[in-house]
């Protein structure tokens, strides 16, 4: 056991990866000599050499069409796109491409891709440098999407990404990067990319997080729990596909939901997951299924990301208007929202 | 084969610079050809020579089938057999030479307009018009003839043929991919991209506009103000070549030495072919609104089946027996085209579940699972 | 009152607006002497001249980011998308600069332009020309987002929508193109953008819809009517701003609520309209929301949607599944699901 | 002067053609240069000429002001007042030469890399750092200053930039765009967008490509094999030209008549400048990892400022006293932005709320009202 941040994680995972299967190759901008802007690419250029582990001319349509490219030719691409906005660039071969090539030539052509994309808020960064894309993926059929929250997760789930026959968009939450776990990444302790995990058992109401808002969640557990309140944390994982399962079970069981993600709410995963869960728990509920995001509107300034990030207050907020007493139908107003 | 499955070994391929001046990257100042308008042999400029007598008459053999292909397609659209079809009349040796041009381990990757060279490649008919039928989005198998799916998305094959050609290079294979595009195409990003991508990995690609003078309604003229797309090649480093596109003597010679310079390490290339779209952008337009008839009949008088029928008549290595054995084969395909699209493909909607992923996820399972219930009720 | 066409009323707004505001500008691919390849610019270069409709060069990250150059520098660009899937390229524009310029700039560069684009299924259309792409939009802060489902409401959506001070996606449903009304659009019987309307008023459950699927749920209702039960559409057509007003009035008082959406339904629009409907109508709900939706797949090709399009059997399907006896949380299968 | 509430009339503008052959459009083959790196005036090629005097001692001045900004922002960083900041130390030539070549109509499209730039066009120093303070996205008024918010997603202002160019044609105005990219800049889909349709509206916009040899750590021979990027104008139609980065004199005479082309209505115009980026890309960044020092040491060499002052103090023009006046007025520049950059700026949290629409939606007045309950609850 040893401490391991996040970003070491991914670059371990990366570099077992290249060790294991001669057909990966990892590109992006900056990924070489530099190791990538947040290091995740550390030492592969130096380890593997420049056509196992190498800079593209910067464009980002282009480096995602080169993976599709790479993909038909019998490689397994790891994309790494330096910031979650930069991808919006390459959409079009996302959407039209990596997402569909299997199913436009009936099976015959596979796309074993992970695109690589740091997402989310919370390290100051200026804009088009923090935002929350997982909805556009999300909404994608044909992408699996994969946001890990925890170090050894980061591992696994990078893993099994490039592992995967199909294209998977791999969102690492940017400010979670340097958090630290006792980790031993030879082990493996998590079960295969699509599943959830209860990360905190408990009986009053369930939280419902990925990624960034994992550890939110797990701190407002905490909180709540001082107050009396016994929430019980999901880490959703893998957004595509997604785990109903576990969600279900665990909602049916508190009979009370919130749901926790980072990107503006409206129209966001959370949106689906409140949707599926008064769909398949709506007689187990004791109130309605609740969301915490953050507001609809562009990412803010880096001074004031705190007023947007959804954070413990804004979690508890919520959990506390679950209706233990009966007001009906003005419970979806977060408190001022009248 | 399957390419998916292949296991290549990333080896230490060496990347040399393109180098080389401006100058010789540029493109000849006046296109390129072999074979006049009147189907004479012109003075090719240096370092071009006319093809081999029989594989010019391979050339004319699939030409000639190619149009009765397309024309067969354009029939069927009138008949209600087809969703809809985009002529390639008038691009016969554009679509002939980027294909003969090729070896089997090569690659191509064509748009919605190459129909006519997905049928020179070998695909079978058929399946060369399940997409336009509506049937599939694609109808053959792409590892098997080498030919990735039909792409509509402007340009963003391009990039495909990039990696596919990279991953050649990568596996120090000697494979090379050529890439078609239109006029229109040029215009998008991932256009410039692709090129340079191309240029700086030395990707074993060659790219092929075939410049019909119109992206549905719009003009070249609208479309680039360049002294000619051939143009674009020089600032990626990229050696460039234009050619008269109705002349399959020009366009094979050009486009062999391109996959010739790609094949030999030298990097990618890129060749303009001008030529002319003859019939409407697809069955369902209206190319009246935008050009006039005489432009059209201008561009007949320049007919590359015409011009390359003459050539060889008039050199002697093609007689009227052999016009009339192709002309033949082109009836019997267009026959048997037409007797095999009659049979209605059996569609299970079932299986819009099953090659979304590798394996259907649960989601996919109880919509699939809705789906089956809706169809038996409506069998009842 | 004349009989008009969705495609003829559009081109009547385009008409008209060129004529009333100098400063309007239409462009696109093949918008010029074509007249579009829907024809919804048809005469308008003729009647205006090359310089206020005009064809671009087949870009598309180019013409909307021309758009927004143009709106800098005082005009009203409406811009032609020629199909769905090809505003993809165009979605970095649209995402980081269409959405955001009025909040970066603290409000000081408006762009007031509009973003043209047919979508959704139901022509026969081969891939790529099908997509219903309106949750990625709507799921973008600073965008606003309209769809008509109305030969009406198209003529006056798209007139507010360039008369409006902020960006707006007009969505126009390509099978709704040739649907045909007595209209008068001389008379403005439409109330601004942003606001939902009652179709059909109804007792037993609220049928929330928009765009292509406004007349797929009027005729579920006239078919639900034959067999007694009483159904009440609301035809949202704004998606965003949303109409929680009229929604939640609806709702709240049938106590019942199907959601349907042509589009892929994970983390669609409709997610977002199940979720709020339950925030806020909690208790007054007899069943959960149910939302009908397209499948999580690539669309279709042409032989195949109707099998893939949410049609009267499928709303009528959910309709019977909002419990009118108690079937505890198997209710959200659809029947074959489970 | 608010432009969104303008009213222009779109008149029918000739939109006259390129034109020209190939040749017309090359750059010259080596970089334009005015001023050797030894300060001694060089031989012009044909058709340049050295700006005035008085001009080039207020060039002067802007690049001295400039890089005492620079420094000033950087130390700033390293007290942990900026978020970051990226500078452009070593680029000062094309900064000052950007904005000299314009008039007060014209509008600058800058990205983060400008803020030399900015500053010598007259944004308030601590407007320019507002992004970078992380207070907003834009601290200046751009529709005031004529300069567009400082772009980040790379390429993309080109786009603005051209489409402002092409509302001015429209509006029969005669102001050009002097737009901003690097080098790296140039591989993204939407230069290439821009060139395009620049050339085809016949917009007056320069494209002005400080190549500083580094995107990040993405060297030059990575990012591209052309023989230059200024090689790239010839497949749009534009008129091109390369200079030395580094030399004021030449970089102003060459955008100064690039200016004039677009002015004149003879379309867009690109121009590369050779310099280099002396510091790491940002402050976070690290160019040990990527880049030896002695090419460093060997740039510093051709220091812009250094070299336009031996020119202008060889050529008589620039005496100590006026040396040291610039010098004292740079001094006072930064001495007034440390001083202003203290005062923490009022920032509203309800202020994110304001711009998102012209008026908020219900929802966002919702969302706002919760967030002030939650402010209340904390000053409580
Ligand atoms: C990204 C994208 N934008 C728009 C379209 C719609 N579209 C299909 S074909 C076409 C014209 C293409 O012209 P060109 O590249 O010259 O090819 P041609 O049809 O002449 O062979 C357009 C605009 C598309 N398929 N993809
Ligand atoms: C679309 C996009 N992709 C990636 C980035 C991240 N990024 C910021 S600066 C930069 C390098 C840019 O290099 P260059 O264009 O040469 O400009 P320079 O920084 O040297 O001035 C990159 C990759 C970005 N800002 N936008
Ligand atoms: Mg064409
Ligand atoms: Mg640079």
């Amino acid at each position: 056991m040893a401490t391991v941040t996040m970003a070491q994680a991914l670059n371990a995972a990366l570099r077992d990866t290249l060790r294991e299967d001669d057909r990966t190759l990892v590109f992006g901008e900056d990924v070489g000599r530099l190791g990538g802007v947040f290091r995740i690419t550390d030492g592969l250029t130096d380890e593997f050499g420049e056509e196992r582990c190498f800079d593209t001319p910067l464009a980002e349509s282009g480096l995602v069409g080169l993976g599709v490219g790479l993909a038909m030719g019998g490689f397994r691409p790891v994309v790494e796109i330096q910031f979650d906005a930069f991808a919006y660039p390459a959409f079009e071969q996302i959407a039209s491409h990596v997402a569909k090539m299997r199913n436009r030539t009936r099976g015959r052509v596979a796309l074993p891709m992970v695109i690589r994309i740091p997402y989310g808020g919370g390290i100051g960064g200026v804009e088009h440098h923090s935002d929350s894309s997982e909805a556009y993926y999300a909404h994608t059929p044909g992408l699996k999407v994969v946001t890990p929250a925890t170090v050894e997760d980061a591992y696994w789930l990078l893993r099994d990404a490039v592992r995967d026959p199909d294209p998977v968009v791999f969102l690492e939450p940017k400010k979670l990067y340097w958090s630290k776990q006792e980790a031993d990444l030879g082990h493996r302790g998590v079960p295969a990319l699509g599943t959830a995990v209860v990360r905190r058992p408990g009986h009053d109401a369930t939280l419902l997080a990925y990624g960034p808002s994992v550890p939110v969640a797990l701190e407002a557990a905490r909180e709540a729990a001082q107050a009396g309140i016994d929430l019980e944390v999901v880490d959703l994982r893998t957004l595509v596909p997604f785990d109903d399962e576990t969600v279900t079970r665990s909602v049916r069981r508190t009979g009370r939901c919130v749901v926790v993600q980072e990107a503006q709410g409206f129209a966001g995963v959370g949106a689906e997951i409140a949707a599926r869960v008064q769909e398949r728990c709506f007689h187990s509920l004791s109130a309605p299924v609740l969301r915490v995001a953050g507001f609809d509107i562009p990412y803010p300034p880096p001074r004031l990301e705190h007023a947007y990030l959804p954070g413990v207050d804004r979690v508890l907020d919520a959990v506390h208007r679950l209706q233990y007493d009966d007001v009906p139908d003005t419970i979806h107003l977060a408190r001022g929202a009248a | 084969m399957s390419v998916t499955t292949a296991a290549p070994v990333a080896t230490a391929v060496p990347v040399p610079r393109s180098g080389g001046t401006a100058e010789a990257l540029l493109p000849t100042a006046v296109p390129v050809q072999l074979v006049t308008e009147a189907g004479t042999a012109a003075t090719p400029p240096p370092g071009y020579v006319a093809p081999p007598d029989a594989t010019l008459r391979e050339a004319y053999r699939r030409m000639v089938v190619g149009r009765r292909f397309d024309q067969q397609a354009t029939t069927l659209t009138r008949q209600g057999r087809l969703a809809v079809y985009p002529s390639s009349r008038g691009q016969e040796a554009c679509q002939v030479a980027g294909v003969l041009s090729l070896q089997e381990q090569d690659w191509l990757f064509p748009t919605y307009r190459d129909s006519m060279a997905l049928v020179a490649r070998g695909v079978d008919p058929v399946e060369v018009l399940t997409l336009l039928r509506g049937d599939w989005h694609c109808g053959y198998d792409p590892t098997t003839v080498r030919v990735a799916p039909v792409c509509t998305p402007l340009a963003t094959q391009l990039l495909h043929a990039t990696g596919m050609a990279d991953a050649t290079r990568r596996k120090g294979e000697d494979g090379v991919v050529m890439a078609f595009v239109g006029d229109g195409g040029t215009s998008e990003g991932d256009f410039h991209e692709a090129l340079n991508f191309a240029a700086v990995f030395h990707a074993p690609v060659v790219f092929f506009v075939q410049n019909n003078k119109y992206a549905i309604s719009v003009p070249l003229a609208k479309q680039s103000a360049a002294p000619t797309l051939a143009h674009k090649g020089v600032g990626y480093g990229i050696r460039s070549e234009q050619v008269d596109g109705n002349d399959l003597v020009a366009v094979l010679a050009v486009l062999t030495a391109a996959v010739a310079h790609a094949r030999s390490g030298r990097g990618p290339f890129l060749v303009e072919a001008h030529t002319y779209r003859m019939e409407g952008h697809t069955n369902a337009d209206d190319p009246d609104r935008y050009r006039d008839g005489d432009e059209v009949r201008r561009w007949s008088a320049a007919d590359p089946v015409d011009r390359l029928r003459t050539y060889l008549r008039g050199k002697g290595v093609l007689t009227e027996q052999d016009v009339e054995t192709v002309q033949a084969e082109a009836e019997a395909l267009a026959a048997d085209l037409r007797a095999r699209i009659d049979v209605e493909a059996l569609l299970d909607p079932l299986e819009l579940f099953a090659h979304v992923y590798a394996d259907p996820t649960p989601q996919l399972l109880e919509q699939r699972g809705q789906l089956q219930t809706e169809l038996q009720d409506t069998e009842d």
